[in-house]
């Protein structure tokens, strides 16, 4: 019973974080751009504004095309948001605060966000839309090429630290510059790779040509409205946070951080904001590239780099320089 | 009802449900989805039989490549055919027939052999791992040399004429 | 070294030079090239052999061959006495002569013919002198074999022609049936005495332990191998057809040596004939038959090369004979010696034919005067075949008839007699007929070149030197009766001074005389070959044909049929079959899981 | 009713697997066909884990890893398959795809 409360309290938890970290990327662009961002709705500087948008959504009306595939374009947003809100199952929050810490954490994260796709295509396919449809297979070839450069990216903490647990990775990570993305050489190159991964998974700018506005109307989502519209973006967004908790568990060292023990997860929200905010700042900085390079760049620099990268990082450990127990 | 038992009763009809549909429902994109369903509640009898580690790789594995392959092939023949994707069973009544026989040909081995207890759940994933890369290495090897020559395969039997 | 190191010598030369031309092509192709590495080797040979011949060394060298629980069963090596000893002599001396005549003889043909024939020179070369060398029976039946094929590739080396290419059959296949009862013998022998050896089987004849009964059977059958070998009547009819071979190969194959080797069988293995006495006798008989038989076929025959090979006949029929009344020595003796003068006879009727283009004598004359040296060679052979002192052939004859006089055979001498009286008829009918007389006007024909006249001033001047050497040194142990040398001078004189009187003085005309009434009889049987041929040719037809046509007939109808029934219901069942085929995958996963169904079955119910 | 014993996992599996044998008797497709073949492998897979699972076994979970990945080449290489066919007949029904007919 008391994981089915953990996991409402968590859920709800994240429901939240998600609809500010909206607010904050809003602002973040905003300022980036010269412009103050939502301000008038709520006080100050609209603090408000997330839950105004979720309630309008909500009210806005459920529009379902007539030619659409019926049962899927409806499942679709379920079983899209589904394994982005699992993800964070195996996440620790702080030493014994999480859902449940599995022994292969890391796998399930990876394997669970992998089912994303299902969801997406399914949106893609139902809504019987060329954009859509169009969408939907750019995703697939994407995410699929971004997926492998992802977890060996993932990996290479896993190794250094001998262990999939996520609070042993953690743990792995103690000490002044302990953490991970401060191991020489590797750390940093093992980063960069997971944010630029990341960015391709999120199908953020510079890779966004699968909701790319100014081919695809809104991509895979563009026949959506109302409700489960607020569902896309709220797996979307959840998928992000999560993606972000992940590297700051991997590489910036989770809770750990100075002063008392309950104020880990905050140094860990702190930490995921950071990873969420550079990913933002790549969105908001740079232009679109095209299909061709996002894939030239994932199979003939990325995935070759992540799997040198993660040799490297064997021979490193077989050496005994592992920080594993 | 242990939760356990509970669990497994949902994940055995869940399981069974989708793998007919699989076979049953004449729309082909909807067969794979429900395949999808099957492979992901198959992940979870895994997690049931506490081979976590096995549930993650058939996530993965499955869930995230051959679902994606399936599309894809679907997509690229509908695409040339220019129809909806339906399609028809033939020979139902055969088919039942031959296939309840074979399932009751291996349940009259099931019922005759011995029930075992189910021995306390240890960790085994860390087992596994030094299987792989000791008695089973050679076998592992040959499973990456497998994966090259389907990979290569592939490629050439679906490459455009030029 | 011993004597059978240089034995071993002799025979690896020629094997040396025939495996070389038989996987060397290019060198093959060149033709004279490969002539001219044949007739090294055999020169070489020839040296070795004078080496063991002259150095008088014996023994007897062998090695396990068919290895066996209690020793071998069989075994080979070589077998150096004097008979071999001179043998290899005579076998490499009269190849290194054919083959140095040959170059020139053949000059017309393509350089691969050449070199083909050279290869089978070689090969005939090694099997006829591993013949002489054999210590076995088994041994020496392979080797028999051996140049049974070299004679039937040589006979039939103009293969394109058609005469040539039966007349090669018939003596492949006439002395495959003497050949027969040859291997029939030695196993039947072995099986008696448990060894080919001739070692082992003369120790046991002089010891009298050779097992007594079925020996006269055995020896017969031995006999039959010498009679298809040696042209013997009834088995002689091969070797006048073997003419159509190359005059070379008739000198050294036909005449010389291969022909030879049912005496030089006979001769070696004497010890087991003498324990069977009717045997001897009738291998007197058949060879004095034979001797006579031939000689009255030359006597009516038109070609120069035919009337040389029934001559040849003859001569081994005389061999025969001597062997048959126990002279065996006298025979060898005959036959080294005739070995000599008759090659010497066939290349000097080579020479003429390469001169004048025929065979026939009827279309030569006056030869002489345009063929010096050919027609003095030829009038020397002559003289040494007709028995004329103190050639070579006088000594030899002489021996053979005081051999068979000794033996008590009155019956076979007298026929011997009037061979002697028919043998200078029928030469010195050629020679008028040929070198004298009147010549053609149309025919300009030149000497024998160089490389054909050595061999034969070499082959004549040893004829002469042979005999020469006996009147010095007296020749051999048989001395018959003191009217034995005038009585045949006297033959020979006789048949010459006929030979004159008809064809040379025309006193008498020879149509005219042979319509007086028991020659004319005797002119048109002989004419016939009396009949012999047609015999075999009846034999043949009727026989083997009628035979064969009946296991055609089974083969076709029984066993094809069979066959073909068979092949019908499988094609039948084939279509039957091959609607399962269907192509359609699930259709096999289908068959899949039936066959999952029955072994489930089976484990469930059948097994338990 | 306590917890399942191996007699139901394999009986589960059992089901699944005629199940996915029916698919591939019955389908015209020979994608529809390919995924009766999943669901058949999908079934031995967990034969395999439960066996693993109830004789306190490794073996059989070395076995269900490398036929997942196997499954995975086999389903590649059976789709390129299936491409290349529909490029040079217009067609995947199986029904069609008699080429090999006898």
């Amino acid at each position: 019973m008391t994981h089915l409360i953990v996991a409402f309290v968590l859920l709800n938890a994240i429901i939240l974080v998600v609809a500010y970290i909206t607010l904050l990327e809003r602002k973040f662009a905003a300022r980036m751009q010269s412009r103050i961002g939502p301000y008038y709705v709520g006080w100050p500087h609209g603090w408000l504004q997330p839950i105004a948008d979720a309630l309008k959504l909500m009210l806005k009306e459920d529009v379902v095309p007539t030619l659409s595939d019926r049962w899927v374009y409806n499942l679709a947003p379920l079983v899209f948001l589904l394994p982005c809100m699992l993800i964070f199952a195996t996440i620790p929050f702080a030493p014994g605060l999480g859902l449940a810490d599995l022994n292969i954490g890391v796998l399930f994260f990876l394997a669970v966000s992998a089912l994303e796709i299902v969801g997406l295509f399914m949106g893609g396919w139902g809504s019987n839309n060329k954009y859509a449809l169009l969408s939907a297979m750019r995703a697939v070839n994407q995410i699929i090429s971004y997926d492998l450069p992802f977890i060996f990216a993932a990996l290479v903490p896993v190794v250094l630290a001998g262990s999939m647990q996520m609070s042993a990775i953690v743990v792995a990570q103690q000490g002044l510059f302990g953490w991970f993305v401060f191991y020489p050489g590797i750390g940093q190159l093992a980063f960069l790779a997971y944010v630029i991964a990341t960015i391709a998974a999120e199908n953020r700018v510079p890779f966004d040509i699968l909701e790319a506005e100014s081919e695809l109307v809104a991509g895979f989502r563009v026949e959506y409205s109302g409700m489960k519209f607020a569902l896309i973006q709220l797996g979307e967004y959840a998928h992000l946070v999560g993606t972000s908790f992940l590297g700051a568990l991997l590489f910036l060292g989770g809770w750990l951080g100075p002063g008392p023990t309950w104020l880990g997860p905050l140094w860990f929200l702190l930490k995921a904001v950071l990873v969420f905010l550079l990913v933002t700042w790549v969105r908001w900085s740079f232009v679109r590239i095209r299909v061709d390079q996002i894939l030239a760049i994932s199979w003939k620099l990325l995935l070759p780099a992540t799997v040198i990268l993660l040799l490297a990082t064997g021979f490193v450990v077989a050496a005994g320089f592992g920080r594993g127990a | 009802m242990t939760a356990e038992a509970i669990g497994f009763w949902l994940v055995a009809a869940v399981l069974l449900a989708t793998s007919l549909a699989v076979v049953l429902t004449p729309n082909l994109f909807h067969a794979v989805l429900f395949l999808a369903a099957a492979l992901v509640s198959t992940g979870v009898v895994f997690l049931l039989l506490d081979a976590a580690f096995l549930f993650a790789v058939q996530l993965l594995l499955y869930a995230g490549g051959v679902i994606t392959i399936m599309v894809f092939a679907i997509m690229l023949t509908e695409q040339l055919v220019g129809e909806r994707l339906r399609q028809t069973s033939r020979w139902v009544i055969n088919g039942a027939i031959l296939a309840a026989a074979v399932f009751v040909g291996v349940l009259g081995f099931v019922v005759r052999s011995a029930r075992p207890a189910r021995p306390p759940a240890a960790d085994r994933t860390a087992d596994l791992a030094r299987a792989l890369v000791g008695p089973f290495a050679a076998p592992f090897e040959l499973l990456a040399v497998l994966l090259v020559a389907a990979l290569v395969g592939a490629i050439y039997f679906a490459r455009t004429e030029d | 070294m011993s004597a059978t190191d240089h034995a071993l010598h002799v025979l690896a030369l020629p094997f040396a030079a025939f495996v070389i031309l038989a996987v060397l092509p290019w060198l093959r192709r060149k033709g004279r090239a490969a002539g001219w590495l044949s007739i090294i080797a055999v020169a070489v040979a020839l040296y070795r052999a004078l080496t063991v011949w002259a150095g008088g060394g014996r023994g007897e060298a062998t090695w396990a061959w068919i290895p066996a629980d209690g020793g071998p069963i069989a075994t080979v090596g070589v077998l150096v006495d004097e008979l071999s000893a001179a043998m290899l002599v005579l076998v490499t001396l009269v190849s290194l002569l054919v083959q140095i005549y040959s170059l020139s003889y053949l000059d017309r043909e393509t350089p691969p013919a050449l070199g083909r024939y050279y290869t089978y020179q070689s090969l005939f070369a090694f099997s006829m002198l591993g013949l002489v060398l054999s210590p076995s029976f088994l041994q020496m039946f392979i080797f028999w074999e051996l140049v049974g094929l070299c004679s039937y590739l040589l006979i039939g080396y103009w293969y394109d022609r058609p005469s040539a290419a039966r007349a090669a059959v018939k003596a492949f296949w006439i002395t495959k049936l003497g050949d027969l009862g040859f291997v029939v013998g030695i196993v039947m022998l072995w099986a008696s005495t448990g060894t080919f050896e001739f070692g082992a089987l003369f120790r046991m004849a002089a010891e009298r332990t050779l097992p007594a009964a079925g020996l006269g059977l055995i020896m017969v059958l031995i006999y039959l191998g010498a009679v298809g070998k040696s042209a013997q009547f009834p088995l002689h009819v091969w070797l006048p057809d073997a003419m159509e071979g190359p005059t070379p190969v008739s000198a050294l194959i036909h005449a010389a040596t291969m022909v030879t080797a049912g005496v030089f069988m006979v001769t070696r293995a004497m010890p087991l004939f003498r324990l069977v006495p009717d045997v001897l006798a009738l291998i007197g008989w058949v060879g004095a038959f034979t001797a006579l038989l031939a000689a009255t076929m030359a006597c009516v025959e038109g070609d120069i090369k035919r009337v040389l090979a029934y001559s040849t006949v003859s001569q081994l029929g005389y061999m025969m004979a001597a062997a048959g009344a126990g002279a065996a020595d006298a025979g060898f003796f005959h036959l080294l010696t005739h070995g000599v003068f008759k090659a010497l006879l066939f290349l000097a009727a080579g020479a003429v034919i390469h001169a004048v283009g025929t065979n026939d004598i009827f279309r030569m004359g006056g030869l002489f005067r345009a063929l010096p040296q050919a027609g003095v060679v030829f009038i020397v052979g002559t003289l040494a075949l007709t028995g004329v002192p103190p050639l070579a052939g006088f000594f030899s004859k002489e021996a053979v008839l005081a051999g068979v006089w000794e033996g008590r055979m009155t019956g076979p001498f007298l026929m011997l007699a009037l061979t002697a009286f028919l043998t200078a008829f029928y030469m010195f009918r050629v020679i008028f007929i040929a070198f004298f007389g009147r010549a053609h006007a149309e025919s300009h024909p030149h000497d024998a070149p160089p490389l054909m006249a050595g061999p034969l001033w070499v082959l004549a001047g040893l004829t002469v030197a042979i005999g020469l050497r006996f009147v010095v040194a007296g020749a051999g142990e048989h001395h018959g009766p003191g009217w034995l040398a005038p009585l045949s001078i006297g033959l020979a004189l006789a048949g010459f001074l006929l030979a004159t009187a008809m064809y040379q003085r025309r006193l008498l005309e020879p149509a005219r005389l042979a319509a007086v009434f028991p020659l004319n009889v005797l002119d048109v049987m002989a004419r016939h070959r009396y009949g012999l041929d047609a015999l075999y040719a009846g034999l043949y037809r009727a026989l083997i044909l009628g035979f064969s046509r009946l296991i055609g007939w089974i083969d076709r109808y029984l066993v094809d049929g069979l066959v073909n029934f068979g092949s019908a219901w499988t094609l039948r069942a084939g279509d039957l079959l091959r609607r399962i085929q269907s192509g359609r995958a699930q259709d096999y996963v289908y068959g899949v899981a039936f066959g999952v169904l029955l072994l489930f079955v089976w484990a469930q119910w059948v097994r338990r | 009713m306590g917890a399942p014993g191996l007699h139901a996992y394999l009986v589960l599996a059992a089901l699944v697997f005629a199940i996915g044998l029916f698919g591939v008797l019955t389908r015209r497709n020979a994608i529809g066909i390919l995924l009766g073949i999943e669901l058949m492998l999908n079934a031995v897979n967990i034969n395999l884990v439960a066996f693993a699972r109830f004789n306190a076994d490794l073996v059989g979970l070395v076995f269900t890893l490398f036929t997942i990945p196997i499954t995975v080449a086999e389903v590649g290489v059976g789709l390129a398959i299936i491409i290349a066919i529909f490029r040079a007949r217009k067609t995947i029904e199986a029904d069609h795809l008699n080429l090999l007919r006898g």
